[in-house]
């Protein structure tokens, strides 16, 4: 997940994409990096925009079997967000790691 | 100019219209252009727990009775079409929801021209 | 004097800053959508928007920035508007420009 | 994933796709998500010097026998019915190209598990 | 214009509405910021990727009466292009003459 | 080893500077669309690519470049490729990831 939430419908349309894979039992980890941490971020009231709230659809993430919250710890300190900031409980990691993960994945989906 | 359903600038565009609208403001036109001309399209079928955008501009702009244009060259490529053209290029099917119209970019220079605002909602 | 609508946000798009970079006397600025998150207190937006502050005014969509969970982490110098507020704005100044 | 006639990605994901068609590489399935799936509106009516690119897809994935399939969900909001929808939506018109389908994010998924390679050309 | 030519339909589609507005004998300043003055850039050569040539369409302005070209001096030089890279000659403004033209306008188009 | 594929430009959206941060030992970069200009020679991001070449590679979609008229000022440490060699690419790597 690389984009702020509500502006584009990237981050709705990805976790559909998400929950779909849950559903289907594949073997998934999810990345926010960049932007994308945004969705994260706590207390996000959608009434007044009436788009569907993101933080509810996150929260749901468990139900799917999707335990492991991974978050791009730099992009966290660049826009002045602690763990405490965001709805879940996450787990940072650095750039390396980052790069790490993504040469073991056999699908990358971004959005 | 944003796409419905992608883009937030269609929702903030039709708040902003509503806002301006009920305060007493007068909108000359409204002009659809680039992706915004899918605004116009009478199959669009949102879930029921979201807006229904061509419905809400539809709706929006017969109580207030604003003229709203399409650009019919985006529209033409993007594949909105009204019944005249539908059948000047042999489709059996349109969907131009009214009261949208298909003209060219000549109404959206006039509008600016008898406008003391112009804004842009942009994707 | 020109109303500015940024929509961006300025993480990943350039449209904040050199929409800031040729700003007139008096220009104001107004954040939406995703332009919001340069609104947020103790960033390095932050800092540009408040060292401006003093000849052009700033604002910021409360819808948008209470969606993003962000409206009450704002720069003082940032004044949060509704849609009503922002239909004033927009004839207060003589013109608009759309950053996107 | 990007919508034809605004972004490049659609001509580009195009192109891809006959250059590993044409060198003997097998495609699984195109699924068209997001923005992606104007792609299949048969109304689409671009000016005589531009690419009809619902027509390129359709002869392409015709002639390789490729499977190509729209998300319903991102489909239906942004007005992109096949007829049985339209029914159900008590619409009069439709505008899914043949052979487009309309089906669910599984489908990807499927690809995705069925596939050595996944490649997304986005907006 | 302040976006790149073919990536997005921005530029043809602000060419176009500058164009339909030239017909109408509009009085209008056209300026390039960003990567809008790469719109600018010679030796164009869109066959392979099927798209409208926009170095052509920009030929044809001055047809349509549109004559001065703005640029923004410093969107060149970051990008490393001199004048002598443009295919139209152009007026090259610096930051605070791009601010004092925003000021004059009725109307802004960006594209 | 994943193909990274960039379609946008560097002077306006962050998406080359985060993949280039994220990259891994050999790791290959595709540049495609407005991606093309990050691999104009002289930019900045001429320097960020010269100093990742030695262990990564880096690729330009020729079409796109020839487009927009850079064909001619590539980085030399960039190599111009056609869609038959972009799907070659894309068997070679074991993974592709777009960044948009």
């Amino acid at each position: 997940m690389r984009h702020a939430p509500y502006g584009r419908s990237l981050a709705r349309e990805g976790l559909d994409a998400l929950m779909a894979s849950a559903v289907f039992d594949q073997d998934l980890s999810l990345l926010f990096i960049n932007d994308g941490v945004f969705q994260l971020k706590e207390s996000q009231n959608t009434e007044s925009i009436r788009q569907k709230n993101l933080e509810k659809m996150l929260a749901a993430l468990s139900l799917y079997g999707v335990n492991d919250i991974l978050v791009d710890q730099q992009a966290l300190e660049q826009r002045q967000l602690s763990v405490e900031d965001l709805s879940l409980p996450v787990i940072t990691l650095s750039a390396t790691e980052i790069a790490d993960l993504f040469q073991q994945q056999h699908v990358i989906f971004q959005f | 100019m944003g796409s419905p359903y992608s883009t937030q600038s269609v929702e903030t565009g039709y708040r902003f219209s509503e806002a301006a609208l009920s305060s007493g403001h007068q909108i000359y036109r409204i002009f659809f252009y680039h992706d915004g001309v899918h605004c116009a399209n009478s199959l669009s079928t949102p879930p029921q727990d979201e807006d229904n955008l061509p419905e809400l501009w539809q709706q929006l702009t017969t109580q207030y009775h604003v003229d709203v244009v399409v650009c019919v060259a985006s529209a033409l490529k993007r594949g909105i079409l009204d019944q005249k053209e539908a059948e000047r290029f042999d489709k059996d099917h349109f969907n131009l929801t009214e009261p949208f119209e298909l003209s060219g970019l000549g109404q959206l220079i006039d509008a600016s021209a008898h406008s003391d605002r112009v804004i842009t909602f942009a994707s | 004097m020109v109303l500015n609508i940024i929509n961006k946000s300025p993480f990943s798009h350039s449209a904040f800053s050199e929409c800031l970079a040729v700003l007139g006397d008096n220009d104001r600025v107004l954040l939406i959508e995703d332009g919001v998150y340069a609104a947020q207190a103790d960033t390095e937006y932050a800092k540009t928007i408040t060292a401006l502050a003093g000849n052009n005014q700033f604002y910021i969509l409360q819808a948008d920035a209470q969606a993003r969970g962000i409206a009450d982490r704002i720069n003082h110098d940032v004044q949060a508007v509704d849609y009503t507020q922002f239909v004033e704005l927009t004839t207060v100044c003589n013109v608009v420009h759309s950053w996107y």
